[in-house]
């Protein structure tokens, strides 16, 4: 192959590429948020002898606050390594728009990251005894909520990549942010296991992943050139 | 006995060794292992209460306790690796882990699937389930720290430490059963007290399959140890004299 | 191609240069010099456009800076101190996502270029298995596959053996010969063929005066 | 004062001023894992609409994981800078009883992490619903169980001091360790709301602790000398 | 003092040195020197006991060193390439700590020391406002503050202006004159009153014989 203009699909493309090796390449960061994910649900049904139809009322809760938990501790290495090693000042200072490559990286990020707890969630609902009315809303709800959520935590952890140790930080400053779509995302589950419709609660959480798409990348790129100055 | 434990401590003596006795091994294992699964799948008779879907036991008990004494395994050959710095014994016992790791799933999975039918759910919050989930936690865990390291000696450091500060959880758990009271099955369908309910149709092929497994697990402990060995000795002179006189299929 | 007019930068409040100003012609070759602390990074972070915490104009090709940001940048090939390499992907990966970044895709310019790093076999391998001086030419390679006329390198020496280093060297000077331009910071006395300018932070500090 | 030989006791009350001043300095040390707390915990209620009843009822289980995870996370910084700026190599150096130094250092932590968490969860209990009984019980478990969660995740954090990005590593390898003590302590506070007795879960919280006081500084150390190698 | 006999170690399966015998005796002073990568770190750091990765054996004062550690610690200053000071803490917290490790307090003695260092008025001022070369002098202060005989300095230039580098030479020559012994890297060349003997990696490697 030589020289070839590549246009902006596949510059993005590329870099989607780049994520997705790295995951491969560090099994860990695709494995440990899913094994936080597991561990931490557990825990709750540990902590207290639930009988089984309360545990199940309450497992869209836990879900979604694990899985809010798993992708937030996740984002903590974002843009850490690229900050590391320079390539975060090369991403800020190429021509190529940086709203799009952003978007394109916390995609790439919640695909490894993100997905597999979508892909998960079923399991532990089983073993939350969640009722059957409950799962298909809260796979769609992950679906839709946790991409949301990554882009919020991106703007975090573009925030605060120059801090040492920015674990409690970064969860201090994102939660908060957080909870809109944790309201409406465990409120779908909640909703269909009372049987009420939840297509106007779809659509919010839709509305939110969309407000966060298209405002997101702009605060995550002032948060880098905040913190790589 | 430190002599002893020296020449068994040697990676090149424990692969010569080992190169030995490896197809009776493996010819035993899936000789016992044929007979219990064939006889056990296809031709014992059902349950008198729970039908066909009996059959799990035969894959599933063999597993569940050998994860938990694949364990016990793991954490001898940790604290013999950190006391005695053997470096066999860090390799059996990354070994252990992954067979570990995958009996310990392998038991949830078919428990959890002979849940449906007999308990009507496939999960519950009882104290054996549960302290098993968290065996599989511990061994993932173990797992999650040895391939966080770039370096070799440094990642089987830790992974024996940590392999052995998760020995003091297990009593704990075991005991934190006292708490909860058990759905779970006791050693009740191979134990003498109901005997009377399971013709030996029933648990002799069990014995072949629990001895098979308990042979498929060292097999596949002591094939993946050699591996290991190969790998981690492929500099040294006598693993390249053995890659260069034995022809391999890559 | 760059002027900087009155440029004046403070951090912690202590004034690292004030009514700094000067030209970055093409075919010149800047090295700026000062003692460890003395603002050369913070510098060349600024003519980058990294830094944006100063006061004073930057004039790009005649026209603001600002106004023709996407321009400069596609001019600009800047080298930090760090080496911009990611440690778990592979020479050709890193710099696939480099060229794609630039704009093009091209496999055998990466090989070539690797190659004349003295990388020829370590295209395939993850970075975190070679060394700190593998590591920087691997983030050197990069210079040619840019087409970028304006090279702003922050101790590009550093972790290089004396060969590497007299290559290096050679190179600068055949891109200033060429009609490019070069700043750059050393602590070493660099040998290139091209005449050099010196820019000295340590002579201009209000202190010094 | 000139030259004042110090006797091993002396030698601690440094380590442990050491431990606390530098709290002082960074008070984010102190701040962050009593907000996690308390943003964690506020979660559950949001994320669905539960009865005022139930919520008392689940409110041990909520405390309890909430207070590991913070104790978890802010454990994380507990042996990072001394590894970053060399300090941990001279204490592994020095000629003083490593054990007790490990003791106190984790004693120090405990006090400025730990404790702030424990005076806090009453008025966490109050939002949650906790019954009237459950806070006594509530606040001696944490007293109790606290420093033991604390002395395991020392033990993680020692492990994984060295690697970077370590924080959803450690969750994996804390978690599954803390859980008797979550078991145990989150135990006491159900079975005092259900009226029955628990001296014995606080003697077996109290023996945990004991314990984890004795083995765990072996385990840190050993995993210091692994980490710093 | 210590006896180094026939040390052995590799990392990442290449043998940095073998068959290493050498004594640092009471009054020496030893320079280990090599290029980038040759294993200098790594043979300080097996001196200190630090690196437990290696097979050999090593001798205190006669006896082997893991039966006499604690003696051994007490006798060993050892400077890593980090400065060991907390950046949060002051100069005088850090080294307060220090001397407890050392068991013993003297708050006049560790003033003394820093303002033998030139830090006269710093001791209160948190050491992340302290330059990196200030903080290398708060580190460089606990020699005055410990009575260990044996040092092992692993680049202790490093960061120091010209006028500190050779007060650190004089005061590493007093203490081999004063019958201690330093073992010591550096890239640069030394100039000390007292003989110097001279370990170099690079010549003893395998490959290069
Ligand atoms: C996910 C669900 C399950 C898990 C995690 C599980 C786990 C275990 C474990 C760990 C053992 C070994 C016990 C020991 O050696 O002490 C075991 C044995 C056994 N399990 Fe399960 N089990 C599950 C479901 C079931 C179900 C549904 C049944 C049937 C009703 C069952 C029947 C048995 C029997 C009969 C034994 C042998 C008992 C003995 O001889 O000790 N298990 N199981
Ligand atoms: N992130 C920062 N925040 C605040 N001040 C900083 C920061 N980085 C550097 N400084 C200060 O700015 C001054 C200039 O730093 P700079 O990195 O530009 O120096 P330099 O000339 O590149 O030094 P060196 O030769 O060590 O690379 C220093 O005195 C330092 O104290
Ligand atoms: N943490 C580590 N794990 C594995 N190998 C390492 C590690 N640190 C260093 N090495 C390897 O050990 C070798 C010796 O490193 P060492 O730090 O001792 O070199 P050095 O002589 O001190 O170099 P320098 O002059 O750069 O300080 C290097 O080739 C390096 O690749
Ligand atoms: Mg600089
Ligand atoms: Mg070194």
């Amino acid at each position: 192959m030589t020289r070839q203009a590549l246009g902006l699909l596949a510059c993005l493309r590329a870099t989607l590429l780049r994520e997705l090796q790295i995951a491969v390449s560090s099994p860990g960061k695709v494995v440990n948020p899913l094994m936080f994910f597991v561990i931490a649900s557990a825990l709750f049904p540990l902590s207290g002898r639930l009988d089984l139809a309360v545990l199940g009322s309450i497992a869209p809760g836990i879900l979604w606050v694990t899985a809010l938990l798993a992708v937030m501790l996740s984002m903590e290495g974002l843009f850490r390594s690229d900050f590391d090693d320079g390539t975060l000042e090369q991403l800020l200072l190429s021509p190529q728009p940086l709203y799009f490559h952003l978007l394109v990286k916390v995609l790439g990020h919640w695909l490894v990251t993100g997905l597999p707890l979508v892909v998960i969630a079923p399991l532990l609902g089983l073993l939350l005894n969640l009722p059957a009315a409950g799962y298909q809303p809260l796979i769609l709800g992950l679906l839709l909520g946790t991409p949301t959520l990554s882009l919020v935590a991106a703007i975090g952890t573009a925030l605060t990549v120059g801090l040492a140790r920015s674990g409690l930080l970064l969860a201090v400053l994102i939660l908060p942010l957080s909870i809109p779509v944790l309201v409406f995302g465990a409120g779908v589950v909640d909703t269909a296991l009372n049987g009420l419709p939840v297509a106007g609660l779809f659509s919010l959480l839709g509305a939110l992943l969309l407000l966060a798409a298209s405002l997101a990348p702009l605060a995550i790129a002032a948060s880098l050139r905040i913190s790589v100055q | 006995m430190m002599q002893w434990l020296y020449k068994l401590g040697s990676p090149r003596h424990f692969y010569e060794m080992t190169t030995g006795f490896l197809p009776w091994l493996a010819g035993a294992t899936f000789l016992l292992l044929g007979i219990g699964l064939v006889w056990g799948l296809g031709f014992a008779p059902p349950d008198y209460q729970m039908g066909d879907n009996f059959r799990i036991i035969y894959i599933h008990v063999p597993t569940a306790t050998g994860a938990i004494w694949i364990y016990a395994m793991m954490a001898a050959m940790a604290a013999m690796h950190l006391v005695w710095n053997l470096k066999v014994a860090d390799m059996v016992a990354k070994s252990c882990g992954i067979v570990g790791t995958s009996f310990c799933a392998i038991a949830l999975f078919t428990g959890a699937f002979w849940g449906k039918p007999t308990w009507g759910t496939y999960w519950i919050w009882d104290a054996k389930l549960t302290s098993f989930l968290i065996l599989l936690f511990v061994y993932i865990g173990v797992m999650a720290l040895r391939s966080a390291f770039d370096s070799e000696t440094s990642a089987s450091k830790a992974a024996s430490v940590l392999t052995l500060v998760g020995v003091v959880n297990l009593p704990i758990i075991y005991y934190a059963a006292v708490w909860w009271n058990t759905l779970h099955q006791g050693p009740s369908v191979l134990g003498d007290r109901d005997a009377s309910a399971n013709p030996p149709e029933i648990w002799i092929p069990a014995f072949f399959s629990g001895f098979g497994l308990i042979g498929l697990l060292f097999l596949i402990v002591i094939l993946h140890t050699r591996n290991e060995i190969l790998y981690r000795e492929r500099r040294a002179q006598w693993v390249q004299e053995l890659l260069t006189r034995e022809p391999i299929h890559a | 191609m760059l002027a900087v007019d009155d440029l004046h930068c403070e951090r912690d409040e202590r004034v690292l240069f004030s009514g700094l100003s000067f030209e970055v012609k093409s075919g010149s070759l800047l090295q700026v010099q000062g003692a460890n602390g003395s603002g050369k990074t913070t510098l060349l972070r600024i003519l980058a456009g990294l830094n944006q915490d100063f006061t004073g104009n930057l004039h790009w090709q005649g026209r603001p800076r600002a106004s023709v940001l996407t321009e400069f940048q596609q001019s600009l090939f800047y080298l930090g101190h760090a080496p911009s390499v990611n440690r778990t992907l592979t020479p050709l990966q890193n710099l696939r996502w480099f060229c794609a970044l630039q704009g093009y895709a091209d496999d055998e310019a990466i090989v070539a270029a690797l190659t004349a790093q003295g990388l020829a076999g370590y295209a395939g391998i993850p970075c975190c298995q070679l060394s700190a001086g593998q590591q920087r030419r691997v983030s050197l390679a990069r210079l040619e596959l840019t087409a970028a006329a304006l090279w702003i390198l922050d101790e590009p020496f550093t972790a290089l053996d004396r060969l590497a280093v007299a290559a290096l060297e050679g190179r600068i000077g055949r891109h200033a010969e060429a009609g490019g331009a070069v700043v750059l910071t050393t602590h070493h006395a660099l040998k290139t063929p091209w005449p050099l300018s010196i820019l000295d932070l340590d002579a201009l500090r209000p202190e010094a005066l």
